[in-house]
């Protein structure tokens, strides 16, 4: 046939790579691509620490022994993990519903300050147990609560959660100063501070750390279930799906966006009360100190499953411990050890490219999977 | 009279660096990608404008002011947009989670920032990274002689640094390339629903890098302009404070269009000043909270009448694959 | 002068894969110039699939694809543009938010700015040349369904488009819509083009085209001149074996009991505009009323209405309880409408974005509207499993898995989990609003069966439909709406097509002569 | 609990810094073997309070000539209980003296220093060791008040609107008596001055002390001063064509055309004496705080080409009363609501070495509180 002279010259057009879906990945070669980021992450950082005079072998093992290496930087890695997983499983549950709470950081600010009144100013008029107990009840009214405004907005009118959780941020924390500088202040202290906690309002702890972790692991055990096999944990799938889906099978869905985020801030309030009694045995305008934003990658990169996040926590808690650590150690600025994060967060994000999709390069012919 | 002057003025250089975040966040939006790592991008752009200006001065006998703000956008501008040229590689072709990736990028951003402007303060004698008084004279208000001796609008107008008159020309633009030209239909197209654009013929990927980073690059502007001339031209550790988040938050209140940013960055920045200019007797740090409450406010308003023109594209914070259903 | 024998489109070999499902499997077709070709072809055989590749959206794995008689690769839509493809896709390819002619300039090469003015009159000459009419500064997400479709005939022939493909273009248009979209393929082939139209309507491939291709599980099985075809024979190339085209109208039970009383029911639609007024009508056990009505005239409102999620400005719904006294049910939400205890099953018009969870699979959408029975906080999916693998066997559902997202299963599958789900709960009252759109022929007597087989069980179907010989065939009444009022209640053994036909259009001359 | 401790440190040799050795022997404490730990709350990159403080140490080192690996920093250490690890870790590397600079830390200290008696724990700008009962834990802080006094004469020199303005952080004592100070040194030159105060609400904000200052100057205020970490309040002011007094270390190299002087720290006065007395053997009080006379805190080098004549002249007679023994909250005293509060012929003195004196003081105004 000949070509007619009118028509572009399409003959060179085949790119070159092409990528297409995956039909699906067995876990081996999953495990194996996630192993390969990881790898490539260290090599990047690698270079990294080279580029500021230090020895990357001995930074990456002064990491791992900063966050691992002692009982006690173990306990402290575990106890930077606390907060993570149950800040994470707060903004998971939100998630599922795609609702995007941004405002952990003030429910659990929020559900602080609730469990905060309790320590500060109740702490006599009641046994230890009840008086944790009683925090514990006030963090999750007080962070339901804060998570409960957008939702009702959201739920009446469609107001947009996203900002509106995240004032929500700046609000908690206006309230918090205020309380510091003035009602709650430490009247001993000249500086703007709130007392510390007498040990009534203390959690106790188990192999050394708060009992924090082993709430934050029955709590992501209890989503796990809540989220999957729960009736209720369906209607927030549901909802997150589509509404009119929700409302078609007849569920009330302004109810669940409401009861979702209640949960969602409540136990975003935990977290906050797990810092106060178990942590800063105080209140402080950093209680939350960016748990709320880490929690929102640990969700992400769990793929909003509870179990995993137990796991990607940790590391992320590994890698906070270890960052700090080599600050010390190698005098490598907090700035650094931040680009060093980054770095290796880039690429554990960009590893799922290669477990979701593979490259097919030009001239070859793709063969079906099997 | 004057009191009102000074507060409307204040509140136009509180409001500009959240303007240009603002306006480089919508522009990003606008082509489907979520990108919250909005205050990274400014403190890459910030330390980026910095050292252009930095290393201008060191190495010219006579700098020239003018000369000096046109390298810091510049430079400002190719950091930010770095930033963004990254979150643009994850998201778009290797389609990472865009929210995570943003959160990433502002954590990578503020140790970027932080770090090499602590290594250039490190070279100086005083421990200061800064600028001579010839290019931080640059970033001061200007003076147009007559226009700006006007009584009222002299000040209000035509008396500020150059970066807000910047500022409010990037608006202009966006609005008129979003609304009138073929580029900014086929952006909005592609933020709105990327099947369509790319059935259309549009290259959905490049209109994706190319909004995002030149929307990265304006971010970057608006650290530059907290370095710059908030903190006229010295580094400050952790100088960006969280503006990139009020940023991201404009967004949403100025409905992802570029005139209401201005005005949005405007009411902004005035309510986050108020509290200097109109003391109430309220505590401070309940009145710290003010412009979020207010926002707050605005926010629920807008939403009882809800029009389908001011929604977020919507396709944003997702990504596209032609082949996926 | 037409030379009727010129190639336009030549695919030779064409595979395309999708993991391990071969979408195409070594697809050989010719497509003229002046000549209307109809794909035919079961649900999932890979027709879209076929197109997708001539249009940009995918890129073949095999074969060669000739254009105008040269070899061409195909690499985004852009190449098929500059080639003359142009492809109006199975779901409309439109950005809501803009208006008809900004969508119509997506993505061409121009002057930087816009000229609205100029773009309007090239516009309106177009629609002229065709006999269309759209507004070109309406935003789409005004229009009707039928509005879109013509902004994406004009978006495709705006950019000059030679070849032009349908993909299931009458889907969701009325029968004076599709005559009028098929007017304008006809001018259109006069105009030399060549056009390729996808459909399930075996009245339209036979009415509209010359030539028929027919595609089974990936592969071409034959091409035949439209002279030579009946139904019959295509529908058994298509299927691979013979099959009954005939709908076995069983007798209505004798004096049903009244499930569905009606009674002047007025509702507002989501933009307080009124879309049902005054209407009336009485449903018994044991028989099919059809609802016919050109698209929009409140189909959607009654059907939401009855079930409780469109607010009732007047009126009353009465819906009949086993025990036996009627329920008004006015005001309930779908919640208390279920534990009152009425049962009522309601097959929307939204698959996915009503009816089922699409990312959801099987299981869990079985149980979505009943995964509240039983005590307790926590889901009982064993019986919606064993339901679900019920259905899926029944029904003969193609799918993955169980496990498998709805999502991914094809169209006429997705209707089949639906409506097997619906009547899996035993509903006195089955409310069917379009069930057999988008589906293959063979899929649309499956469920034409099913809904006989509920008439028969004693249930009080109400059938939405647009194919008015299927109206006509199926149902035992027919109630036609006209801007939202009832225009005429008719037995359905007697009426006529044009005696509806002209029910339907009937009050606009009502209203034309009010004013 | 010290057993415990050694065990658990032996165990994590340091590759770095090589700390191999581990603890220390029960033997005597030497200048060549000592050990000092510092927990902060931020790094030197903060450019104010621990960069100062970093200084302070690198004085100290080169002072007592010891090695970099007899110091160990453990920076941005939160205020919560992630302190009390840092100095437990800090402990069982076998520290003997431990710094922690930031108020935040002091619950934290007394917990740990409980359980390590043999280690010396000094607390910055804390206020409980003397009533904790632990030997071990002591206070200390300086006198920057007198600093800030002489700072203030050069602002009320300069002054043409007779108005003063002050950009502080929190609304707390030590910001209080800063600018009291402030003030009554530039009264001392100056009847006619003024003053207007605003708070940031934090310690390191460069846009709102710079909106700060912005809104001063709008209050006609032609000096400012300061207690933020930030040069912007100096920078602002030079910008504005007007004058300022920095804090924490010089700023003039930040805004040379404004900056008249600062008043500065120099911590290694303290740090030098608490290492040294460890290595003598001898204890450390339970409240330290110095001041002028014995170079803890200064005013910096006077900007010739800004400061008004006869400042100096004026500092330095100030300087040298306050060195004969007068100090800088002589009555008699009012607050802004004409209460006295230090009646006439008494000083106030502060009961320990952080600052307790807290009330606004006549002709200083307080924008917004
Ligand atoms: N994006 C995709 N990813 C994976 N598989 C796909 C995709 N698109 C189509 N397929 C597969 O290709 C086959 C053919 O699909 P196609 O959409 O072409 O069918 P069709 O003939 O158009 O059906 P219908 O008549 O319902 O429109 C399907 O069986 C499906 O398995
Ligand atoms: N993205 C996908 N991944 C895997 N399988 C897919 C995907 N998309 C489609 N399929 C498969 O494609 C088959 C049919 O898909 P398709 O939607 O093309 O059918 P369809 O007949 O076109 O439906 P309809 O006529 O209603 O449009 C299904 O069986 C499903 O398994
Ligand atoms: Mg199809
Ligand atoms: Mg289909």
């Amino acid at each position: 046939m000949r070509p007619l002279a009118s028509q572009p010259d399409n003959s060179r057009k085949e790119p070159f790579i092409r990528i297409t879906k995956r039909a699906d990945i067995s876990r081996r070669n999953a495990a194996l691509i996630r192993s390969a980021a990881v790898v490539l992450a260290l090599f990047t950082g690698a270079l990294l620490i080279i580029t500021l005079g230090h020895n990357p072998f001995y930074v990456y093992a002064d990491m791992l022994k900063g966050a691992l290496g002692t009982k006690t930087v173990f306990k402290e890695t575990v106890k930077t993990a606390v907060p993570l997983l149950s800040a994470a499983i707060a903004v998971a549950l939100a998630f599922r519903m795609r609702f995007w709470n941004i405002g952990a950081e003030g429910q659990i600010l929020a559900g602080a300050m609730g469990a905060a009144y309790f320590a500060l100013f109740q702490y006599k008029s009641m046994p230890h147990w009840l008086l944790l107990i009683v925090m514990c009840i006030a963090a999750i009214v007080a962070g339901g609560i804060w998570g409960l405004i957008p939702a009702f907005f959201k739920a009446k009118w469609d107001t947009n959660e996203t900002l509106f959780t995240l004032m929500l941020n700046y609000i908690a924390l206006g309230i918090e100063q205020y309380l510091q500088n003035g009602p709650w202040k430490n009247p001993r202290s000249g500086f703007p501070k709130i007392s510390m906690f007498t040990a009534e309002a203390k959690l106790p702890k188990l192999f050394g750390v708060h009992i924090g972790w082993v709430l934050a692991i029955l709590l992501a055990a209890a989503a796990y279930i809540y989220l999957t096999h729960s009736k209720q944990g369906f209607e927030t799938a549901v909802v997150g799906e589509s509404t009119n889906t929700a409302r078609y099978a007849g569920m009330n869905v302004s109810k669940i966006i409401i009861r979702t985020m209640f949960i969602s801030g409540a136990i975003a309030g935990i977290t906050g009360f797990m810092q106060v009694s178990g942590s800063d045995f105080t209140l402080t305008e950093n209680t939350a100190g960016g748990v709320g934003f880490t929690a929102i990658t640990v969700a992400w990169l769990s793929k909003l499953n509870p179990i995993i996040m137990i796991f990607v926590s940790f590391a992320l808690a590994i890698l906070e411990k270890g960052a700090n650590r080599i600050q010390t150690t190698f005098k490598i600025p907090a700035s650094a050890a931040e680009v060093l994060t980054g770095v290796i967060l880039f690429f554990m994000l960009g590893c799922e490219f290669f477990i979701n999709y593979r490259l097919v390069f030009k001239g070859r012919k793709e063969r079906s999977n099997g | 009279m004057d009191k009102l002057i000074n507060l409307l003025y204040a509140a136009v250089l509180a409001g500009t660096p959240l303007l240009f975040g603002t306006l480089g966040e919508i522009l990003t939006e606008k082509s489907g990608n979520l990108n919250l790592g909005v205050e990274g991008m400014m403190f890459m752009g910030g330390v980026a404008g910095l050292a252009g200006a930095f290393y201008y001065e060191k190495f010219v006998t006579a700098p020239s002011g003018a000369l000096a703000v046109l390298i810091a956008v510049i430079c400002a501008f190719f950091s930010g947009a770095f930033g963004a040229l990254i979150y643009s590689f994850l998201t778009v072709t290797m389609r990472a989670n865009q929210n995570v990736t943003g959160l990433a990028l502002t954590i990578f951003g503020a140790g970027f920032g932080n770090f090499f402007g602590e290594v250039m303060a490190n070279t100086t004698a005083s421990g200061y990274a800064g600028v001579g008084n010839k290019i931080k004279d640059a970033f001061l208000g200007i003076s147009i002689p007559g226009l700006s001796s006007i009584p009222f609008f002299g000040k209000l107008l035509f008396n500020y640094n150059i970066l807000v008159y910047l500022g409010v020309i990037i608006a202009a633009a966006m609005a008129y390339l979003l609304n009138k030209t073929r580029a900014g239909l086929n952006l909005r197209a592609v933020g709105e629903n990327p099947a369509t654009a790319d059935a259309a013929g549009i290259n959905v990927t490049l209109f994706k890098y190319i909004a995002t980073c030149v929307g990265g690059g304006i971010c970057g502007i608006g650290g530059m302009y907290v370095v710059m001339v908030t903190c006229s031209g010295i580094w400050v550790h952790n100088c960006i404070n969280g503006m990139g988040w009020i940023a991201v938050a404009l967004v949403i209140f100025a409905t992802w269009n570029p005139s209401r940013a201005l005005l949005g960055s405007l009411v902004f920045g005035g309510l986050s000043i108020l509290r200097l200019y109109l003391p109430l007797g309220i505590p401070m740090q309940i009145y710290g909270t003010l412009p979020y409450a207010a926002t707050v406010v605005v926010l629920v308003a807008t939403s009882i009448r809800q029009s389908r023109e001011h929604r977020i594209p919507q396709s944003c914070g997702y990504n596209y694959f032609r082949e996926e259903r | 002068m037409v030379k009727q024998t010129e190639t336009a489109v030549l695919l030779s070999n064409v595979v395309k894969r999708f993991g391990r499902v071969v979408a195409n499997d070594k697809v050989s077709l010719e497509v003229r110039r002046g000549e209307i070709l109809a794909l035919l072809g079961e649900n999932g055989s890979g027709k879209t699939t076929l197109m997708n590749m001539l249009s940009g959206i995918y890129y073949p794995d095999e074969g060669q694809i000739f254009v105008n008689g040269q070899e061409v690769r195909i690499g985004s839509p852009k190449d098929a543009f500059s080639l003359g493809i142009g492809m109006i896709h199975q779901h409309f390819k439109l950005v809501d938010v803009l208006t008809a002619a900004e969508n119509i300039i997506l993505g061409l090469p121009g002057k930087a700015k816009i000229n609205r003015a100029a773009l309007a009159g090239e516009i309106r000459e177009i629609s002229q040349k065709y006999g269309f009419r759209v507004d070109p500064n309406k935003k789409i997400y005004n229009m009707s369904v039928s509005e879109k479709q013509t902004v994406e005939i004009i978006k495709v022939l705006y950019r000059g488009a030679d070849i032009l493909i349908l993909d299931e273009p009458t889907a969701v248009l009325t029968p004076q819509e599709t005559d009028r979209l098929f007017d304008v393929l006809r001018k259109m082939k006069a105009d030399n083009k060549a056009i390729i139209i996808i459909t399930h309507k075996m009245h339209e491939v036979l009415s509209v085209s010359d030539r028929v291709a027919i595609l089974r599980k990936g592969q071409v099985v034959g091409t035949v001149e439209t002279k030579d075809a009946n139904r019959q024979n295509l529908t058994e190339m298509m299927v691979g074996h013979a099959v009954s085209l005939k709908i076995n109208r069983p007798q209505p039970a004798e004096n049903g009991q009244e499930a569905l009383k009606i009674e002047g029911l007025t509702c507002l639609n989501s933009d307080g505009i009124k879309a049902l007024d005054n209407v009336s009508f009485t449903l018994r056990s044991g028989e099919i009323m059809g609802v016919a009505g050109i698209a929009g005239s409140g189909q959607k409102e009654l059907c939401e209405a009855i079930t409780g999620l469109c607010p009732v400005q007047q009126g009353a719904i009465c819906l009949s309880r086993p025990e036996g006294e009627n329920l008004n049910i006015v005001g309930l939400t779908p919640t208390e409408i279920i534990r009152s205890g009425i049962s009522m099953a309601f097959v929307p018009e939204d698959r996915l974005g009503m009816g089922l969870v699409a990312s959801m699979d099987i299981v869990d959408n079985t149980m979505l509207k009943s995964y509240k029975i039983g005590k307790g906080p926590f889901l009982d999916r064993k019986t919606p499993r064993a339901l679900a693998k019920d259905i899926v066997g029944s029904l003969e559902i193609v799918t993955p898995g169980l496990n498998a997202p709805v999502r991914l299963l094809s169209g006429g599958n997705v209707q089949k989990v639906l409506l097997g789900r619906e009547i899996a709960s035993k509903p006195m009252v089955l409310i069917a609003a379009y069930p057999v759109r988008g589906l293959d022929i063979n899929s649309s007597y499956r469920i034409y069966d099913l809904l006989n087989e509920q008439k028969k069980k004693g249930v009080a179907v109400l059938y939405i439909g647009e194919d008015l010989d299927v109206l006509l065939e199926l149902c035992d009444w027919i109630i036609v709406l006209c801007g939202g009022r009832v225009s005429g209640i008719l037995d359905a053994s007697q009426a006529t097509k044009e005696e509806i036909g002209l029910k339907m259009t009937h009050i606009d001359a009502l209203k034309e002569a009010d004013l | 609990s010290g057993k415990k401790a050694q065990t658990s440190s032996s165990a994590d040799t340091n590759t770095a810094s090589g700390s191999a050795q581990g603890t220390q022997p029960a033997g005597k404490v030497t200048l060549d073997n000592i050990k000092i730990g510092f927990v902060h709350i931020s790094d030197p990159s903060d450019k104010g309070y621990t960069y100062n403080h970093d200084l302070g140490t690198k004085k100290m080192q080169k002072n007592l000539n010891l090695r970099d690996d007899q110091i160990v920093n453990k920076y941005n250490i939160k205020e919560d209980d992630s302190c009390e690890s840092a100095l437990r870790e800090l402990a069982e590397q076998g520290c003997n003296i431990i710094f922690a600079t930031s108020f935040g830390f002091e619950d934290y200290v007394l917990a740990v220093a409980a359980e390590y008696p043999n280690i010396q724990f000094c607390h910055a700008t804390g206020f409980q060791a003397a009533s904790s009962g632990l030997k071990n834990v002591h206070n200390y802080f300086g006198k920057i008040y007198q600093a800030r006094y002489l700072s203030g004469i050069a602002a009320g020199l300069k002054t043409k609107t007779n108005k003063l303005g002050y950009v502080s952080a929190q609304p707390f004592a030590e910001c209080i008596s800063g600018f009291d100070s402030f003030y009554l040194g530039a009264l001392s030159v100056n009847p006619k001055v003024t003053m207007d105060v605003i708070y940031t609400n934090s310690w390191n904000n460069p846009t709102a002390e710079s909106q700060a200052a912005q809104a001063l100057i709008d209050r006609g205020c032609d000096v400012l001063g300061q207690h933020c970490d930030s040069t912007a309040t100096q920078t602002t002011a030079e910008s504005k064509g007007i004058w300022g007094v920095g804090y924490n270390s010089d700023m003039i190299a930040a805004a040379p055309k404004a900056v008249l002087t600062s008043a500065v720290w120099d911590w290694s006065v303290y740090l030098t004496y608490a290492v040294k007395s460890v290595v003598n053997g001898e204890t450390i009080p339970a409240d330290w705080s110095q001041g002028l006379a014995e170079g803890v805190v200064d005013v910096s080098a006077l900007n010739e080409a800004t400061v008004a004549g006869g400042t100096a002249d004026a500092i330095k007679k100030a300087r040298d009363k306050i060195l004969g023994g007068w100090d800088v909250f002589t009555g008699p005293l009012y607050d802004n609501n004409g209460t006295e509060v230090v009646k006439s012929g008494e000083t106030y003195e502060d009961p320990g070495s952080a600052p307790k004196f807290d009330k606004v003081l006549k002709g200083i105004t307080v924008v917004s509180q």
